[in-house]
């Protein structure tokens, strides 16, 4: 497993190539990206400020990917997560899953996503025009991460 | 004991993390956040809502009822809001 | 929407890009990448020839991403599907999603897959050391697929 | 009317496409796939197990009972392997 957390975007097609150079057992890889969006659902934003509990982040990044591979079987898993300023447009995460099979590697990229979503220690700021807040964060996130238990 | 802070309880607090001497009473995570509540407005502004304080313990997510006995580091927190 | 049926390689970074590009609406992008696996269920195999309907692939292609659209609120979709003469690790299918959340891109993917691999007019024949045969199709593609009905 | 043939069913007829003229009584697909059947060894043994051949009515897939009513090009193909 590779786990990531940084300032600087990335590349998803080097990343998905890092996980599947040179190997012939990866029948399917599903990527996630998720993205600062220009609006929520009350305005407009000039960009997000990502703080996370170093150390913790990338513990509990771990935790959830190793409960993945119990889960799935899975042939790589990689999740890049960046922290500090993001404008909208710019890149938030990154979920790369492999498997032999499709259905293992979508699981995977939507379980890891819940789960990052709802308990993996990162918090946004939104810098709206003249002012800053913290995202709360919502009821459905918590819905969809428990799905999983 | 090292107490760390994040997101709008850490700037409530004014700090990122302190060390701090705990009475032999504060047993659990939430006799803690009572303890810290009492210390100074900062700190009851920052736990005046104690149902959407989160917290870890050596890097673990906890219940308020997670017993100290052999914490090193503690975390507060709000709900994630990462991905 | 983006549809191709091609020989050539594709580069994922750069479809994704394509749809992304100077858009602040879209806050998720899922990728789904098929790659030709070495090995199948009874012996290694050496490379996979895809043999399609030209004019029908496409219009089967864009009758489903038209469905997937009435279904969840896309802001983009591209699929890509090869064909010709495949090697073990490289990629026969692309399909890229993209919605304001997750879940909406997520669910498309899959649909997407499912769909793909039992109703667009897609044939493979592998190739073995001296020997090359049709691929049988799947009962369990057939359940995925029905599924979403 | 054009046939058109794919994957494994091509190779046993031993063409891509063709030209036909039916008869009035062949007015379904699968009235259609007896009438080839009947025309020699090679679409005898395409079409020796009618259940696992599909068929497409200009670019859509239909059901054996779909009539050939209207219908420009009907192509014959085994089960989908693609994605």
């Amino acid at each position: 497993m590779t786990i990531r957390l940084q300032r600087e975007a990335f590349d998803i097609g080097r990343e998905i190539d890092a996980m599947t150079r040179g190997r012939t057992d990866i029948g399917a890889v599903v990527t996630f990206t998720g993205i600062c969006r220009g609006t929520e659902d009350d305005g407009p934003i000039a960009a997000l400020t990502l703080e996370h509990y170093p150390g913790m982040a990338e513990e509990e990044i771990a935790r959830h990917i190793a409960e993945a591979e119990r889960r799935w079987p899975l042939l790589g898993v990689t999740v890049i997560h960046r922290y500090g300023r993001i404008e909208p447009g710019e890149t938030i995460v990154l979920v790369v899953t492999a498997s032999s099979h499709r259905q293992a590697a979508f699981a995977a990229g939507e379980f890891l996503m819940d789960y990052l979503k709802t308990r993996a220690p990162f918090w946004k700021r939104e810098e709206r025009t003249g002012d800053t807040r913290w995202v709360e964060a919502k009821d459905d996130d918590d819905e969809a991460a428990a799905r999983w238990r | 004991m090292k107490l760390l802070y994040f997101a709008w309880i850490r700037e409530r607090i004014g700090k990122e993390q302190e060390d701090v001497e705990l009475p032999a009473d504060v047993k659990t995570v939430e006799d803690l956040v009572s303890w810290l509540a009492a210390r100074g407005d900062e700190y009851a502004h920052a736990f005046a809502n104690p149902k959407v304080v989160r917290a870890a313990i050596d890097r673990h997510h906890v219940k308020p009822d997670a017993s100290l006995t052999g914490a090193r580091e503690i975390a507060f927190f709000p709900p994630m809001t990462g991905g």
